[in-house]
């Protein structure tokens, strides 16, 4: 599998290689086909680099992986490295950039949208942050590509180029821009100018006898600074968003931004703070119940909502708050389950949006209201629909079943109880918002008042009986992540090794 | 200032200008006094009458902020006060600006460069790149007045505008003798002020006023084109620039003989006169870009003017651009 | 136009010999470089004729400006009275008086002797008339006698 | 006796600037002005004396002719109907508006 | 014969400062432009030569007699040239003297001449 | 004290009306007369510095033995030109002023331009 | 020859630009001027060189020693003002020739160029220069010509705003003439190594503080640091796009120059900063002066204007890091000056740009111009990214060694506002981008009531896009390669606080 090719260089490629496409698809944006070919080529060669990593690092997790870019003021340098969490994202990211890639042929093309070569470009640069991210050997490197990411999506967020696009691209982007020039460059100064280094290192950079004080300021900049973790006063930018295509959604809350930002969270909490230095801190608990409130209320709030990619989106805000949770809690278990809930949400979110744009492009419908009975006409759709809701509920036979599991555990152990419950509370209420929706596509009238329904729904199902799925490339996106959802709950194993190999990297320098 | 007619806060201006070069005699500041007595009381209000005829010569109305302005300038004076007490007292020899720098000015410039005027030395040898840069000050403002005043030679008609005033020569029968027979002693008094800045009062800015001063009045009384006549504004122009140049080119000479720049002992084989020749010639250039430029100025007021004056004349409504 | 030249560099080197003070070769010289370039700048520029260089004065001149200085002591002490004794001894007056001179430089001669002497003051100069302002009727009774018009007639007269 | 003559002056120098100060019209002030350059020919000869260095009467030359030439512009400014002296001073002319 | 040079140039700038004064004193004192010019003309002619006569008596060097010389010659050859330029000036502009009745004569400006060519801007 | 610096206050006087001037009025041109006012001011500061008692003027003669300090009188020689230089400048921005605009009034001038936005 | 390279970098475009009267023609003017420039450059280049290998260089003029003649001293400081200076000058002169064809009469060309290489060496001479009132002369170069160079803008404002200009410049430089005058009548010498070792033995100290104050005020009104700012915006937005992309990157930063020199090497910190709160009121008048030109230049329309306004926002921050009063901070605003140098001049160039092309630079008419002119709005983009701050530009690198120096000092507020700040900056580049890039061009509505705009302005001729690169890829470079810069501003800093500790 390991070609003779350095692992060096081909971490660099994993980055350097969606730049690379960007280019080629602004050269080849007269001809759509070779446009597109183009993209799904250089996806998989993506995920081949990747996995290519991946082995490598499976194999011998003790052989460090890296890449020095430039020293741009000594000790400050733009670094790569190779680490567990790190490699999981970039797999997961990778394998989605083909997928979402497949689905927006379709949709895009079905819709007719206009500027489909810039959103390829930004979506491969978008794509390009995430591998920077990803394999970031440094804060300041991470916070670089990170705002490489918030640019690259703006034009991907505004692409209707409407003024409700261009006003929700306003509050996306200053949402996120405020709060990581604020915060989370102010908090990265300050961990320069405190600690001396702001390396990702096992254990944390800070020494033992820090100012708790200010450590737990720093804390609480880095947590809000991330703005794309959606922690509850900056959240707004996610549900404005919504405005964006399918696709974009799908990268919003799946493959990219999101992702990156718990992806963010994940790391300093481990690698900056260390999970030894989190619990002593007096804002660790503030923050956790800050997040904890972040799940219930958008929870909440998405039940409320009738347009679907708006109540996906509070949903996402919500399972967002679990990761966050699971790197607060700042326990084995807990960090595993977070790290499995990036991927656990990645997958069953990206089936979820996926399936509203199915919905969207075929029939026009973007009010859960209006989606009665379609489950006949979309079976293949609503069905990946039911089984992506239940893994974002957490019940078997979905792979959230496994991050949830671990995030109790969590809870349990470090006996924050009042998180634990608010767990649960939460996974009922993604119940209640969720599951309803397949329920009705497939069963109009419900088990009762037949009658009460029939109007409405029974002239729909008469005017489109036929079924009418999406377009092709999207029907087999929304089966691949579908199959997805449950195959990684039948074999978590790589998933589940990389999370703890991110906590042993730390048991290891320990030992030393 | 509560005057409003322009013209008397000029005249008021030249006396202030008068009494202050009165004050630089009395405080030994002779050549101070010869250029302050040859511009605040000369150059600049001749400037000012040329500009206040074509702006008009009455104020408009009253301004009302005063309060702004007065706490500025209330503020500053008290500052300056504040920073006047420690200070040596008026005349006292024992000051330190006496005792550092300029005794040996008035020591050792005899031996060193045998020009009896203190001040000549002091300009035109030891801080000769200060007078450098005065001469491209001017040479600036005269390119920057150009580059502001010049017309186009197609906007500007030759025709005369319609209603013209006679040159003042021919309504003034007085004037015009008086003047042909003072404009030789004046040219030549201009040169004697530029040839003798090493033993008295004067020298090539002096000098070059005065010749421009006088050159302007043959410009006011024969009008401009007889002016224009004598020596083109073009070659003017140029004769700036050539003083400017040959100002610099004794610097360049000197560099090029192995000295530093404005380094005179390195211009003849004999310092001393070196030195003469290096302050003769950079008075010439002094002189030289002075004249030009000061003539290049009141051409340049007179032009627009007389442009001006044609354009109000066919559109009388015509304001901004 | 040669004479006039000449007796312009004769004025000229003896107006520069009087200011410069320095008799050295090199100033001397610069002076010589000097007087040509005003001469030549004053050729260039038309100003040397008969009218600034009256030489066709110059043998009369002098008897006449004798006989100014006279009438211009007599007129400042009456001035000065005046001016001590305020504003209501004098009565201005103003008049217009023929001139019998021809040439430019006879009324010129003439105006600016009006003015030269205190108490009166040629305001303008008209083809033979000239209009006076003065300070008292008394002076300008005196200058219409004509004694000064004659004199000044008789320097015109070659 | 020079000094007194200095003083002298200088007295007569202040009268003209009041005068120049006063106005009331444009010719006023420039006839001060004028005046007080003859004064100041004669204050800076004086001047020159009192120091015991007359040599520098060159100034007072320079002052003489300057005066001359700035009283010359000043006419020859006053051509334009700008500077047409108004019998009072607020009062523009009547026939020319 | 220093005795006889002092006191000689004494008086002369005595007098001459005294004439100035007097002038700068009819300047402020007389009642309009035409007359005021009457007392600086005193100044201009007799109050500048006695000064510098008496400065000549004291000169040093035959240069410095000379300059005085030059001063006093450009004093008096100036001097009446600005002043009737200046009262040629303020007359055609339209400053009118005041006059006794008796010598009213001739008081309307000559307008013929300047009144036309003025374009009103 | 007050004799000894009255000269230097004299020109502290004259600057500061020379500075009032130049911010409180409204004229272009006034504002020029006042900045050479101001500037004329500075020059009379240093050239009073520059007096020595008993000195005299600073040109060589062998029977004299105190002069006053030459520097000054250098650096404002320098400083008068470059005065002269701005206020050379300055007229010839008021004469295109008084074209574009048709005034010379600060408030006119900036009432025009608002008008334009 | 090697010895005369201090005096040859100032005298070599003065004596040019006298002789560009003999030249006439425009073009051969342009080119002279253009080679002119790239030799001053390259005299810089070997400055720093010399600088860097051998320490200080003294020049003495004439032969006069010291305090007696006028010296030059080129030390670290120096070589950075000058090969910033030189470079900008060579950069932008490349694109005059077009852009002057284009805004100014052509019989008025010769004069730009001249007034032009004429405040090049202005600037240059104030300094290299090692003497107090050499560099009040040499600022009456620059001054004036500037003023001139402004006029010569095509709207009416041009004049105005130099009017404007020249006041507030003429008070400032006649500010510093009372302090030097006071400077010297407290030491009696007026060469800056000689002041600063006797200003620092005098017992007496209140002319000197007044002399500082005055000096300081002076430097502030050319400087336009915040409530003395009032000339800048419209002097920059009206004069000819060159001048414009000339001034941003030079004009204040000589000033900052002047700052420096005289808090440090004449009055030295002990006396600048014990005597006076100028630390406070430096940090307060720097933030103010951020929050409020950054919020002014969010509301303009004009985008020239716009950028004129975050120029005397980065004035702010350049102000901070020098109240600091640590070579940290000090190090920080001698970065920044070189790196806002870049930014600002890529900026008004690309603005000289579209000011050819399409003939006004107000925002609404920028619309779509992301498409017509690609190259040109990348550029804008890309320099206004720097302008913000973002990592792996110029501006980031400035703004790390800002905020370290402020946490070092512990203050936390100040690098908050900092932060906050850069975020106003984002918004204002924000809306141009916006305009350039998502609103569709104006030819539909406005048809051919644009000239040029109609019918798609084309991209910028090479002449332009060359230059505008460059500065752009210098922009990122250094970005990058921080080694360069923050190693010419380290050591400069240092050499400040070794000289007068």
């Amino acid at each position: 599998m390991i070609s003779d090719m350095n692992e060096s260089l081909i971490l660099q490629l994993a980055i350097v290689l969606p730049l690379l496409t960007s280019a080629l698809i602004i050269a080849t944006g007269k001809n759509p086909n070779v446009r597109e070919g183009v993209t799904i080529v250089s996806a998989l060669v993506l995920i081949y680099f990747v996995f290519n990593l991946y082995s490598a690092f499976s194999n011998d997790p003790n052989q460090v992986i890296s890449a020095l870019w430039w020293e741009l003021i000594p000790g400050l340098t733009i670094s790569f490295k190779v680490e567990a969490l790190g490699v999981l994202f970039a797999l997961i990211a990778s394998f989605l950039w083909l997928v979402t890639t497949s689905y927006a042929i379709g949709y895009m093309r079905g819709h007719g949208e206009k500027n489909q070569t810039r959103f390829y470009c930004c979506f491969a640069v978008a794509i390009a942050a995430v591998m920077g991210i990803a394999f970031s050997a440094n804060l300041f490197t991470l916070f670089i590509f990170y705002e490489v990411l918030t640019l690259s999506t703006y034009p991907l967020v505004t692409h209707a180029g409407t003024e409700k696009a261009k006003k929700s691209g306003r509050v996306y982007l200053g949402i996120l821009l405020t709060t990581s020039i604020l915060f989370l460059l102010s908090a990265i100064v300050s961990t320069w100018v405190v600690a001396g280094s702001v390396e990702f290192t096992a254990g944390g950079v800070f020494s033992p006898d820090v100012d708790k004080t200010i450590a737990g300021v720093l804390l609480v900049l880095f947590v809000f600074g991330v703005g794309k973790a959606a922690i509850m006063p900056f959240h707004r930018w996610l549900p404005a968003a919504m405005v964006a295509p399918t696709p974009v959604s799908a990268l919003l809350h799946a493959v990219a931004v999101v992702k990156a930002g718990v992806f963010t969270i994940l790391k300093v909490c481990v690698f900056i703070f260390g999970i030894d230095l989190l619990p002593s801190l007096a804002t660790t608990d503030f923050l956790l119940y800050l997040a904890a409130a972040t799940v219930l209320l958008s929870s909440i709030v998405a039940m409320r909502q009738d347009n679907l990619k708006l109540r996906l989106a509070y949903s996402t805000v919500s399972q967002l708050g679990y990761v966050t949770i699971g790197a607060l809690l700042a326990s084995e278990s807990a960090a595993i389950g977070s790290a499995l809930h990036i991927a656990a949400h990645a997958f069953g979110k990206i089936t979820l949006f996926f399936c509203a744009g199915a919905i969207l492009v075929s029939l026009h419908k973007s009010n859960i209201s209006e989606m009665r009975g379609i489950g006949r006409q979309m079976p293949i759709t609503m069905a990946a629909f039911f089984i992506a809701s239940l893994s974002i509920i957490g019940v078997p036979p979905a792979v959230g079943t496994w991050s949830k599991w671990f995030l109790l555990m969590g809870s349990i152990e470090t006996e924050h109880y009042i998180i634990m419950s608010v767990l649960m509370i939460s996974s009922l209420l993604n119940i209640a918002y969720l599951i309803p929706i397949p329920f009705h596509a497939f069963f109009p009238n419900g088990f009762t008042n037949k009658g009460e329904a029939e109007d409405s729904a029974i002239s729909d199902v008469q005017s489109n009986s036929q079924i009418k799925e999406a377009p092709l490339p999207s029907l087999i996106a929304i089966v691949i992540t579908a199959t997805g959802c449950i195959a990684l709950f039948i074999y978590p194993q790589p998933l589940y090794e990389l999370a703890t190999a991110m906590l042993e990297t730390r048991a290891v320098n320990y030992a030393e | 200032m509560l005057l409003k007619d322009l013209f008397a806060v000029t005249m008021l201006l030249s006396i202030y200008g008068l009494l202050s070069a009165t004050f630089f005699v009395a405080m030994d500041a002779v050549d101070v006094a010869f250029t302050e007595a040859s511009v605040g009381a000369g150059i600049s209000t001749l400037l000012l009458l040329v500009v206040i005829s074509v702006t008009g010569r009455r104020e408009r109305r009253v301004r009302h902020k005063p309060y702004a302005a007065l706490f500025v300038v209330i503020l500053t004076s008290m500052l300056l006060v504040f920073g006047t007490s420690d200070m040596p007292y008026f005349g006292s020899a024992d000051a330190p600006i006496h005792n550092h720098v300029a005794p040996r000015y008035l020591n050792d410039s005899m031996q060193e460069i045998n020009v009896p005027n203190i001040v000549t030395a002091v300009l035109a040898s030891y801080r000769a790149f200060d007078t450098f840069g005065e001469v491209v000050v001017i040479f600036t403002a005269g390119i920057g007045v150009l580059a502001l005043m010049s017309v186009s030679s197609k906007a500007l008609s030759k025709s005369q505008p319609l209603n013209r005033p006679r040159g003042l020569y021919e309504q003034h029968l007085v004037i015009r003798i008086v003047a042909k027979t003072l404009f030789p002693f004046i040219f030549l008094f201009a040169l004697y002020v530029q040839f003798h800045g090493d033993f008295g009062p004067g020298g090539g800015f002096q000098a070059g006023v005065i010749f421009a001063a006088a050159f302007i009045l043959y410009a006011m009384l024969f009008g401009l084109d007889a002016a224009t006549k004598v020596i083109k504004p073009a070659v003017i122009e140029l004769l700036a620039a050539l003083g400017v140049l040959l100002y610099g080119s004794v610097g360049i000479v000197t560099l090029l003989n192995g000295g530093n720049f404005f380094d005179y002992d390195y211009l003849l084989a004999d310092p001393i006169a070196g030195q003469h020749l290096g302050i003769l010639i950079i008075e010439l250039g002094v002189g030289i870009t002075v004249t030009c430029v000061m003539i290049m100025i009141c051409f340049g007021f007179s032009l627009r003017r007389r442009a001006y004056e044609q354009k109000v004349a066919i559109r009388p409504k015509e304001g901004a651009v | 136009m040669k004479r006039h030249s000449i007796s312009l560099f004769c004025v000229l080197v003896a107006f520069w010999l009087l200011n410069s003070g320095h008799y050295g070769f090199l100033l001397l010289a610069l002076g010589i470089i000097s007087i040509s370039f005003v001469l030549y700048l004053t050729h260039r520029m038309d100003v040397v004729d008969h009218e600034s260089q009256p030489l066709h004065l110059t043998h009369k001149v002098f008897a006449y400006h004798l006989w100014l200085i006279k009438e211009i002591f007599h007129s400042n002490i009456d001035v000065l009275k005046h001016i001590w004794r305020g504003q209501l001894t004098i009565t201005p007056t103003l008049k217009t008086i023929k001139i019998s001179q021809q040439s430019d430089m006879g009324k010129v001669i003439y105006a600016n002797s009006i003015t030269l002497t205190p108490g009166t003051i040629s305001v303008d100069l008209e083809n033979d008339e000239i209009l006076v302002h003065a300070l008292d009727a008394s002076s300008l009774e005196g200058l219409e006698l004509g004694e000064m018009d004659k004199r000044i007639s008789k320097l015109e007269q070659i | 006796m020079i000094i007194a003559a200095t003083l002298a002056i200088f007295c007569a120098m202040i009268l003209a600037i009041s005068r120049a100060f006063m106005g009331p019209t444009l010719y006023d002030r420039i006839l001060a002005v004028n005046s007080l350059g003859t004064k100041t020919v004669l204050l800076i000869a004086l001047l020159g004396f009192v120091m015991g260095r007359p040599e520098f009467l060159d100034i007072a030359i320079v002052y003489a002719l300057i005066n001359f030439i700035s009283v010359i512009a000043v006419l020859r400014y006053s051509d334009s109907n700008q500077f047409k002296e108004n019998s009072s001073e607020n009062e523009p002319i009547g026939k020319e508006r | 014969m220093d005795l006889v040079i002092s006191i000689s140039s004494g008086i002369c700038l005595l007098l001459g400062s005294f004439i100035c004064v007097s002038g700068s004193i009819g300047l402020l004192r007389f009642p309009d432009f035409y007359t005021r010019m009457h007392a600086t003309s005193v100044t201009e002619t007799s109050g500048v030569a006695l000064i510098l006569i008496g400065l000549m008596i004291l000169s040093p060097d035959l240069l410095v007699f000379a300059k005085l010389v030059m001063i006093l010659l450009l004093g008096l050859l100036i001097g009446p040239t600005t002043g009737h330029v200046l009262a040629k000036a303020a007359y055609h502009n339209g400053l009118k003297p005041k006059l006794t009745k008796s010598g009213n004569e001739q008081s309307s400006v000559p307008s013929s001449e300047r009144g036309g060519d003025i374009s009103k801007s | 004290m007050f004799i000894g610096l009255a000269n230097t206050w004299v020109a502290i006087l004259l600057m500061m009306i020379g500075l009032y001037i130049v911010i409180a009025q409204g004229n272009l041109i006034k504002k020029i007369i006042g900045l050479t006012l101001f500037q004329t001011s500075v020059f009379i500061f240093y050239i009073s510095m520059a007096k020595v008692e008993g000195g005299t003027a600073p040109i060589f003669s062998s029977d004299i033995s105190i002069y006053s300090n030459p520097l000054p009188h250098a650096l404002i020689l320098t400083a008068i030109v470059v005065g002269i230089s701005t206020t050379a400048l300055a007229l010839s921005l008021i004469v295109r002023i008084k074209e574009a605009y048709g005034t010379i009034e600060e408030e006119e001038i900036q009432g025009l331009d608002e008008e334009q936005d | 020859m090697v010895s005369q390279l201090p005096v040859l970098q100032v005298i070599l475009p003065l004596m040019a630009a006298p002789l560009c009267l003999l030249l006439k023609r425009s073009t051969l003017v342009w080119l002279f001027c253009l080679i002119v420039s790239f030799l001053s450059l390259l005299i810089s280049i070997l400055l720093v060189q010399q600088v860097s290998t051998s320490g200080p260089i003294d020049y003495a003029f004439g032969g006069w020693d010291v305090p007696w003649g006028i010296g030059y001293r080129i030390d670290q400081l120096n070589v950075l003002l000058l090969i910033v200076i030189t470079a900008m000058s060579s950069v932008v002169l490349i694109a005059a020739k077009e852009s002057i064809a284009r805004e100014i009469d052509p019989e008025k060309h010769v004069y730009f160029y001249i007034l032009y290489l004429l405040s090049l060496s202005g600037m240059l001479g104030i300094v290299a220069t090692g003497d107090a009132f050499n560099i009040f002369v040499f600022l009456e170069i620059t001054s004036l010509s500037v003023y001139a160079l402004i006029a010569m803008g095509r709207h009416r404002r041009a004049l105005w705003a130099s009017y404007q200009y020249l006041i507030m410049g003429t008070i400032g430089a006649t500010f510093i003439l009372i302090g030097i005058g006071m400077m010297y009548q407290m030491t009696g010498t007026l060469n800056i190594t000689d002041l600063s070792v006797r200003l620092a033995e005098l017992p007496q100290k209140r002319t000197i503080l007044t002399a500082f104050v005055f000096i300081i005020v002076g430097v502030c009104l050319k400087l336009a640091l915040f409530p003395l700012h009032l000339w800048l915006p419209n002097a920059y937005t009206y004069a000819p796009s060159i001048v414009s992309a000339f001034l941003a990157a030079t004009a204040t930063k000589v000033a900052i120059y002047l700052l420096i020199r005289f808090t440090y090497s004449v009055f030295g910190p002990s006396l600048s900063f014990a005597a006076i709160p100028l630390q406070t009121l430096f940090m307060a008048l720097g933030l103010v002066g951020i929050f409020v030109a950054s919020v002014t230049a969010i509301y303009q329309t004009n985008v020239k204007k716009l950028f004129a306004y975050s120029s005397i926002a980065h004035i702010g921050y350049m102000i901070l890091g020098f109240s600091t009063g640590t070579v940290a901070g000090l190090t920080a605003t001698l970065l920044h000056v070189f790196n806002h140098a870049l930014m600002k001049s890529a900026l008004f160039l690309a603005l000289a740009a579209v000011m050819l092309r399409i003939g006004s630079v107000q925002l609404s008419s920028m619309q779509g111009l992301g498409r017509q002119m690609p190259w040109t709005m990348a550029a804008i983009v890309l320099a206004g990214l720097s302008l913000i701050g973002v990592p792996l530009t110029v501006g980031f690198v400035s703004k790390w060694y800002l905020l370290v120096a402020i946490i070092e000092q512990g203050n936390w507020v100040v690098a908050g506002l900092i932060l906050m700040g850069s975020l106003l900056a984002v918004i204002y580049v924000w809306r141009i981008v916006e305009v350039a890039y998502f609103k569709e061009p104006a030819t539909a509505q406005k048809g051919d009531v644009l000239e040029g705009a109609a019918g798609g302005s084309t991209e910028a001729p090479l002449s332009f896009l060359i230059p505008i690169w460059l500065l752009v890829g210098a922009n990122i470079y250094f970005g990058i390669d921080t080694r360069f810069s923050t190693q010419l501003a380290q050591s400069a800093a240092q050499s400040l606080f070794g000289v007068s500790p």
